[in-house]
């Protein structure tokens, strides 16, 4: 199937000819199309998997090679070259990759691996327990600045069983240990350096790395010594980067690309009433839009004023103009698939102008001016102009200060963020632990919002150094968790609105992990 | 009127040239019309041709023939209408400018009322122009040959390149300039003006037109130049037989060239007739007149009847050199110039385009800084003190009217501002000698607040000669003053000049490149040649009895108003 | 002696105000009108509209309707009264930015006529604000001042000073040798005053046709900078920024688009008509 | 012309060295640093400080500035901080693009600036020249994301003749490269050549009133010819020096078309190093761009030269 599908390429050219008359062009136009080529040319039977054909995926951020062992905007990538030791189903059970078998000690302070022996890295090399071993103390190194590093540290001690059966010794016991599992992706060591530089990658996953064009794109060739017989289908993938939206939907709807993560919440309103296009929305990424509110500043040091602004905000609103109804409303980081979400926590604040002015009131406080940061691409700024108008409201002017992401990244870090502002975060897909220790902006120890607890710290480590994360017990915790959250507000949700993937109706078969990850290993191009 | 004194040895081309072309000329004279001895054919037949500007009439029912082979003169002052038509006759008036009325037959075909493209077929192949500023009327980036080769083409009579650029080289041979073939791929900027000049006639011939009108052929040459080129188009008239029409201001230089004269004024014709005719014995007032503004090589000097100079020399110029670019490719421009002025004496300093003349005033002025030798002003050199007064009391008047006042002040801003850069006076003070000074060279006070635009160039130059007057000098150095002017106002601004010389006892050194005016106006002429003084002596001495061959020569080349070399008419020769 | 341009010489009076005299043509008229009409609708837009161009509502992306003559925005924010708004704002910035950068940049050519040394760095000043991308520059200024109107005004008027500083350069150059001006150094005047009093006033005429392209380029920026987020401090509403926003829109709400986009047009236009005009006029 | 270029040199190397310094300062003054944004938003200050100093962030910046002086003068450019990989090749890669789309922009601006500037000269009076002065004002009026995002819609989607964005080789494609090539070269190349469409309008008219015209036209000229062979050059030696800044604004220009056609040209790159404050790329490329800008200017006087025979190298 083309994107075209009234226009068969004869009929195109004579319009080629027609309206870009011209001695040049016309030359041009005698040869291939550049406007259909992304369609693959992959035989077949339309009905099953099919092998053959070259994915194309658009992408409006690049791939950073300095954060290929971190969460960041672009992690498409990671599962394409590498495997990580388990990965969850729906229901956020591990299911097996390179491990294939695990054994939590009952005291949870240890953990025991048996691992596939049939896996090579691409450079030929067998895969082996060091690798594991090696993975893990990656990630301990702070310049990888992974997420989950507190996670991976509590690991202390590797003892080996042989080549293929491996028992990892941890500090106390860890809640979110599977995570850490899906988080992390298995480089091969001794090319580790090349991989954080972006010149070599090499793993034992279903596509071997071909070439980067910084700014351009990725591409990917199928690896066919994978260990997993018969897959993947493709012959090949290339990553597309096209940072303008706009361009990013267009090359959509020519078919110059297949399949996008990237497409803007409004952009795919448009696309909803188009047969050609399936829409899936994922509840992974860095999802939750959030206010932020600096603890230390005059004002937002109020816990009424920051309930004030979680009344204020009128959430549908911005559901709908800012992401085009692709979103859900939600005062509670939680997706509906973690086991701390509760309907209930979720509506805890609604739109509730009165009550906002009335907490006001109480605190003394009418007629306040705050400063408000936000990222200044267009989606954000759409946000916060609409969070400023609701602010307004209630009687909280705020100054919008647009920033651009390093210069954000640099005043979360070092803590200077002015009195207000919004941003989104990720995390909360996982185990609820995962969010408060190693998600920045809920962070015990240290968060943006300089907010600090002992109850908060009390409960987020208990809710961590476990065993289970899913008994009652545990899940009593979460409800605790969230809320200390409801009620400090110093990080005041707004809406979820995970990844959604928008792909032509021929390229099936592609999914998530909740890291965001893109797992091609089923996926394949109908005819 | 005396019979001009004959050219002194013939040294240069241009007297060869004559020489070679007056036997021919005297034997078309001796055979009347050559040819069938039937009375020549009428090529040009312009009736009652009426222009109009943006509804003012520039040209007001002109009228005359033009046979085969002849030549005819139009002239006029400023504004009499007499280029505009010559624009006219090939309908290539300006924007704005429209034939409003008569006719101009070529051959009894009406150009007044051709369609263009009908009229570009004619333009070059069978009437052609040549226009006064050869320095613009040449495309700058594009070679002689190209534009040649345009001129050409445009007419379709040689289809094939290399055909075209023999014929090329023929005419610029044709024109005079040596080394034609190696020329063609040169720009015009490498040509002198003469050789521009040449270029262009070259251009006006390529199609063997049969009538030429050129327009100020000479207006912006040199005299010996000037002389050359009015030679090269009578050869021309008498060896291809081309009709044709001179148009200038200046009599001498239509005497000179054309058998019969047109007067012009206002637009109208006030009087035609042959050129003997009219210079024997002109029957229209204004005729008289125009004759009688012309200064004549013969007239003896007048500068003693306005003053006597001082014995002391005033301003001093002692082996003064300057040059010009880097070190390794100088140009030198003054090469050892000494100079005494007198107070109360006029010296007159003639010289060429390049001989240095305006470097030296400029140097005078203290505008360039000599690279050599000494000049003093009252006893005192420049550079020790001597170069303050004289930045007070050593004032310069421009050649152009034009350009030399600022168009953004009025006239009496412009004469204010040397005694407001000196601090004479203050402002009541200023705007009363502003006054004065206007009355002086004859304005009108009340026109102070005017611009420069809304006077006359005889004005204009006037109101530079207040501005150099204002801060009181003693010495005035004139920069070809008069050059730019019609005659009759030529003939004001010298008598304003000595009438200022008189009244004040100014010492004016007199640059020109015209001998006559020299002469009248000077007590003592210096020659200046290749950046040196060639010869220095009393006005009337150095006229009648030349000591350098250089002083010779310009002065065989100034042209006089007897018509005696007049050519006959020639009939036109198949080419 | 030119006998050739008398006779259209002969009407002094015409051509008294030259800058008038080009300003009163059809074309100088129609730009003159073009400006005013969107200046006007700008200034007036507080009698115009009664609507907050900031206010909010549901009603997001709606075609125009009598309540929003233009429609709405993705905020459901009218964008008639927007529109208007920016329009004041573009102007405020542009009419501001760029007499100051045409200042800045004449005074600089003004310093270079005083000394050759002075005149090579002026140049290569010149020459550096040139080469500096001005997107790039854009980012420099926003990230160092923060976002507002500063970093777009001194963007735009930092573009603007080679532009200006050039052109009056090669103005004093030309009219330096010109000989009203020797006259003034031989009548005495100092090399200040020559250049001051008598070369400036005749070399400023490119530098108005300048200003008016200069007045075009302004609006462009300002929009170049929206798009890329570094414009005017959101939600003040500029032209640039309603059609930066309005370009996810324009397959599906190219109303969105049309009002900032004719008004934008009709200031360019305006600015160029008004220039050429001038231009005309200068060179009659 | 040898001593000409000599003579321009030093001046020429001066601005390099200015806008070398400027360049770092600039950078240092943007707040954000390389190492936060390359430790990502959830990075403690340990994995900050350890990134700054693997970076040599920690040394005094008179250090890091002389450094990269150095760098730069041994050609060695060293390794990019976020985006990956060798600065060196990084820049290659992009100027190989950007010169592709900049060089088919060019061409463009002569192709489309040519005949509209003579058609706005001679057909002043006529529907013609109305309808160019339309053409030329429509396009300096509506800004080039705006044109950029109109062209893709027309001719990509709606149409489906041209891809809506992206690059191919020219080596390994021609045929695909070119058709990837034409939008965004068109959108880059419009405002420039509605500029130089109008410098050459004014050239040329201002020709067509000079005396040698008249001169052609007096030996019979056509009309045509007289503006094609007589008046444009003229007209041309000034053009060419707009020309000159043009293409200065045509590098600049490329951010924003670049973006908008996902081309992965030196603009790309710029951004992308300034968004991640990839000090080493964004030092270079702003470097790189104010030599090309150098060196056109420079080549712009050589050809002004070579089109006005009245002007010699000195």
């Amino acid at each position: 199937m083309t994107s075209f599908p009234t226009a068969p390429a004869l009929s195109r050219r004579t319009l080629l000819r027609g309206g870009l008359a011209g001695a040049g062009l016309l030359s041009l136009a005698a040869c291939r199309s550049a406007a259909d080529t992304a369609a693959g040319q992959a035989t077949g039977d339309a009905a099953g998997p099919r092998r053959g054909g070259v994915l194309t995926v658009g992408t409006g951020v690049d791939f950073t090679p300095a954060l290929l062992f971190a969460q960041s905007a672009n992690t498409l990538v990671q599962r394409l070259v590498f495997n990580t030791l388990t990965r969850y189903d729906d229901k956020l059970q591990p299911q097996p990759e390179l491990a294939t078998s695990w054994q939590v000690a009952a005291d949870g302070a240890s953990v025991t691996l048996k691992l596939r022996e049939d896996v090579t890295f691409h450079s030929g090399r067998r895969f082996t327990a060091d690798d594991v071993v090696f993975a893990v103390k990656n990630l301990q190194n702070p310049a990888r600045s992974a997420q989950l590093r507190s996670t991976a540290t509590a690991v202390t001690d590797f003892r080996k069983n042989g080549d293929f059966e491996l028992t990892l010794v941890l500090a106390h016991p860890v809640s979110n240990l599977f995570d850490l599992f899906e988080f992390m992706i298995v480089p091969d060591s001794e090319t580790v350096e090349e991989a954080f530089a972006g010149t070599k990658l090499i793993g034992t996953g279903p596509y071997t790395f071909t070439e980067r064009k910084p700014g351009s794109s990725i591409t990917f060739a199928r690896n066919e010594k994978y260990w997993n017989p018969g897959r993947p289908y493709l012959d090949g993938v290339e990553i597309r980067v096209v940072p303008q939206a706009e361009s990013l939907l267009s090359s959509l709807k020519t078919g110059q690309t297949h399949l996008s993560y990237s497409i803007r919440g409004k952009d795919i309103a448009t696309l909803r009433s188009d047969p050609q296009f399936r829409i899936t929305p994922y509840d992974t990424g860095s999802g939750a839009y959030y206010i932020g509110a600096n603890l230390t500043a005059e004002h937002v040091s109020d816990k009424r004023v920051r309930q004030a602004i979680a009344w204020a905000v009128d959430r549908e609103r911005l559901v709908e103009q800012a992401l085009g109804g692709y979103g859900t409303v939600s005062a509670t980081p939680w997706p509906k698939s973690s086991p701390a979400y509760s309907a209930e926590a979720a509506g805890h604040y609604r739109h509730d102008p009165e009550r906002a002015r009335q907490l006001l009131k109480d605190a003394g406080l009418t007629g306040i001016s705050l400063p408000f940061a936000h990222s200044n691409d267009p989606g954000n700024t759409a946000v916060a102009q609409i969070l400023q108008y609701d602010l307004k409201q209630v009687g909280i002017e705020t100054v919008l200060q647009p920033t651009d992401s390093p210069t954000m990244q640099k005043q979360l870090i070092a803590q200077s963020m002015p009195a207000l502002w919004t941003l989104s975060h990720g995390f909360a897909q996982l185990h609820p632990a995962t969010l408060a220790v190693s998600a920045y902006p809920f962070n015990e120890a240290k968060n943006s919002s300089r907010f600090s607890s002992p109850a908060y710290t009390d409960i987020v480590q208990r809710a961590w150094q476990r065993p289970d994360s899913d008994s009652p017990e545990a899940k009593a915790l979460y409800g605790r968790i969230t809320d200390v959250l409801l009620d400090e507000q110093f990080v005041i949700d707004l809406a979820i609105a995970g990844l959604t993937e928008v792909a032509v109706g021929k390229a099936r078969g592609a999914t998530l992990n909740k890291f965001g990850y893109l797992n091609l290993d089923d996926a394949y191009l109908t005819a | 009127m005396t019979a001009s004194t004959p050219p002194p040895s013939a040294t240069t081309a241009t007297a060869a040239t004559t020489a070679a072309a007056t036997p021919a000329a005297a034997a078309a004279a001796a055979a009347g019309h050559p040819g069938a001895g039937a009375p020549p054919r009428t090529v040009l037949k312009v009736t009652d041709l009426t222009v109009g500007f943006d509804g003012t009439t520039a040209v007001d029912g002109v009228g005359f023939e033009l046979a085969a082979g002849d030549t005819l003169g139009l002239v006029g002052e400023s504004g009499s209408g007499k280029s505009t038509t010559a624009l006219a006759l090939l309908r290539m008036l300006p924007a704005g400018g429209r034939i409003t009325g008569g006719s101009v037959e070529l051959d009894g075909q009406d150009l007044a009322a051709l369609p263009e493209p009908a009229l570009r077929a004619l333009r070059g192949r069978r009437i052609a122009m040549v226009f006064q500023d050869p320095m613009s009327s040449l495309n700058p980036v594009l070679t002689v040959g190209r534009q040649l080769d345009e001129a050409l083409r445009a007419h379709g009579a040689h289809p094939d390149r290399r055909e075209r650029a023999a014929r090329a080289v023929e005419l610029l041979d044709l024109v005079g300039i040596p080394d034609a073939a190696g020329r063609l791929r040169d720009h015009p900027h490498r040509f002198s003006g003469g050789q521009r000049q040449r270029i262009m006639i070259a251009l006006a011939l390529a199609n063997d037109a049969e009538v030429l009108v050129a327009d100020e052929p000479t207006t912006a040459l040199d005299p010996t130049v000037q002389r050359q080129i009015l030679d090269l188009l009578t050869r021309i008239n008498r060896r291809t037989g081309t009709a044709l029409v001179v148009i200038s201001h200046d009599l001498g230089v239509i005497a000179r060239t054309c058998r019969r004269l047109l007067v012009m004024r206002h637009g109208k014709v006030v009087e035609s007739g042959t050129t003997a005719e009219l210079l024997g014995a002109p029957q229209h007032p204004y005729t008289r007149q125009l004759l009688a503004a012309v200064p004549r090589l013969e007239t003896p000097s007048g500068a003693a009847a306005n003053s006597v100079p001082g014995p002391e020399p005033l301003l001093t110029v002692t082996g003064l050199r300057k040059t010009y670019g880097s070190r390794r490719r100088a140009v030198t421009a003054l090469d050892g110039v000494d100079l005494e002025l007198h107070p109360g004496e006029t010296l007159g300093l003639v010289g060429e385009s390049g001989s240095g003349k305006s470097t030296l005033a400029r140097a005078l002025v203290q505008v360039h800084a000599p690279s050599g030798g000494a000049i003093r002003f009252r006893g005192e050199e420049f550079g020790r003190g001597g170069e303050r007064t004289a930045r007070r009391e050593v004032q310069l008047v421009f050649q152009d009217p034009y350009s030399s006042l600022n168009p953004r002040m009025t006239a009496g801003q412009i004469v204010a501002e040397p005694l407001i850069a000196h601090g004479l006076g203050d402002r009541a003070a200023r705007a009363k000698r502003v006054a004065e000074l206007l009355e002086q060279v004859g304005l009108d006070p009340a026109s102070a607040d005017r611009h420069p635009r809304a006077f006359s160039g005889g004005q204009r130059q006037r109101i530079g000669i207040a501005r150099a007057l204002a801060p009181e000098p003693s010495v005035l150095i004139c920069d070809e003053p008069v050059s730019a002017l019609d005659v009759s106002v030529q003939a004001q601004v010298l008598d304003l000049l000595a009438r200022l010389q008189r009244d004040l006892g100014l010492a004016i050194l007199f640059i020109a490149h015209d001998l006559a005016v020299v002469r009248q106006v000077s007590h003592r002429i210096a020659v200046l040649h290749g950046g040196r003084i060639v010869e220095t002596g009393p006005a009337d001495r150095v006229v009648t009895a030349p000591e350098h061959p250089y002083t010779a020569e310009l002065l065989a080349a100034v042209p006089r108003l007897d018509p005696a070399p007049v050519p006959a008419l020639t009939s036109r020769s198949t080419v | 002696m030119t006998a050739l341009a008398a006779p259209a010489r002969a009407l002094p009076a015409r051509a008294r105000n030259r800058y008038l005299a080009g300003l009163l043509t059809g074309r100088g008229l129609t730009g003159l009108a073009l400006v005013g009409t969107v200046a006007l609708a700008g200034l007036l837009a507080p009698l115009l509209t009664g609507q907050d161009p900031d206010a909010q509502g549901p009603l997001a992306l709606a075609g125009p309707s009598a309540a929003h003559p233009f429609g709405t925005d993705d905020l459901g924010r009218d964008l008639f009264s927007r529109v208007l708004h920016g329009i004041t704002t573009d102007l405020a910035l542009i009419l501001s930015a760029v007499p100051v950068g045409a200042l800045a940049g004449c005074s600089l050519a003004l310093l270079a006529a005083g000394h050759r040394w002075a005149d090579t760095a002026v140049q290569r000043v010149f020459d550096l604000v040139l080469a500096f991308p001005g997107l790039i520059l854009a980012l420099a200024v926003t990230a160092v001042l923060g976002p507002g109107r500063w970093p777009v005004f001194i963007v735009i008027a930092l573009a603007e000073i080679p532009l200006f500083g050039r052109q009056l350069r090669s103005g004093i150059l030309v009219q330096r040798e010109r000989e009203y001006a020797l006259a003034a150094r031989v009548g005495g005047a100092s090399q200040r005053r020559v250049l001051l009093r008598h070369v400036l006033p005749n070399a400023v005429d490119p530098l108005i046709v300048q200003a008016a392209v200069a007045l075009s380029v302004g609006v462009f920026i300002e929009g170049a900078m929206s798009f890329l987020g570094l414009g005017v401090r959101p939600p003040e509403p500029t032209l640039g920024s309603i059609l930066s926003q309005s370009v996810g829109y324009l397959a599906t709400r190219p109303t969105f688009a049309a009002a900032p986009l004719a008004a934008t047009t009709a200031l360019v236009l305006g600015f160029t008509l008004i220039a050429e005009a001038l231009n005309r006029g200068i060179r009659r | 012309m040898r001593t000409f270029l000599l003579k321009r040199l030093p001046s020429a190397l001066l601005v390099l060295l200015l806008a070398s310094f400027l360049v770092f300062l600039i950078l240092r003054l943007i707040p954000g640093d390389p190492a936060t944004s390359l430790a990502g938003p959830d990075a403690g200050p340990a994995a900050v400080s350890a990134i700054r100093a693997q970076l040599g962030l920690d040394r005094p910046l008179f250090g890091q500035y002389l450094h990269w002086l150095g760098q730069l003068l041994t050609g060695d450019l060293g390794p990019s901080y976020a985006i990956g990989g060798q600065v060196a090749d990084l820049i290659t890669d992009g100027l190989g693009a950007t010169a592709q789309l900049t060089a088919a922009a060019l061409l463009l601006v002569v192709l489309i600036a040519l005949p509209l500037g003579v058609l706005g000269a001679t057909a002043r009076r006529r529907p013609v020249g109305a309808a160019v002065r339309a053409f030329t004002t429509a396009v300096l009026a509506v800004p080039p994301f705006v044109t950029g995002v109109l062209l893709v819609l027309l001719f990509a989607v709606t149409l489906g003749l041209l891809p809506a964005g992206g690059h191919e080789s020219l080596l390994d494609a021609p045929d695909l490269a070119l058709q990837y090539l034409l939008l965004p070269a068109v959108c880059l190349a419009l405002p420039s050549a509605a500029v130089l469409a109008r410098y050459l309008t004014d050239g040329i008219e201002r020709a067509l009133a000079e005396d040698y015209v008249r001169t052609a036209t007096a030996v019979g000229v056509s009309r045509r010819r007289i503006v094609w062979r007589h008046a444009l050059p003229n007209a041309l030696p000034s053009a060419v020096t707009v020309l000159g800044l043009q293409i200065g604004h045509l590098v600049a220009g490329a951010v924003l078309v670049e973006r908008i056609f996902a081309w992965p040209g030196l603009g790309q790159l710029v951004e992308q190093g300034v968004l991640r404050r990839d000090y080493p790329v964004v030092q270079d490329l702003l470097l790189l761009i104010v030599a090309v800008y150098v060196t056109v200017q420079l080549l712009t006087d050589l050809v002004y030269a070579w089109l006005d025979p009245r002007i010699r190298w000195e």
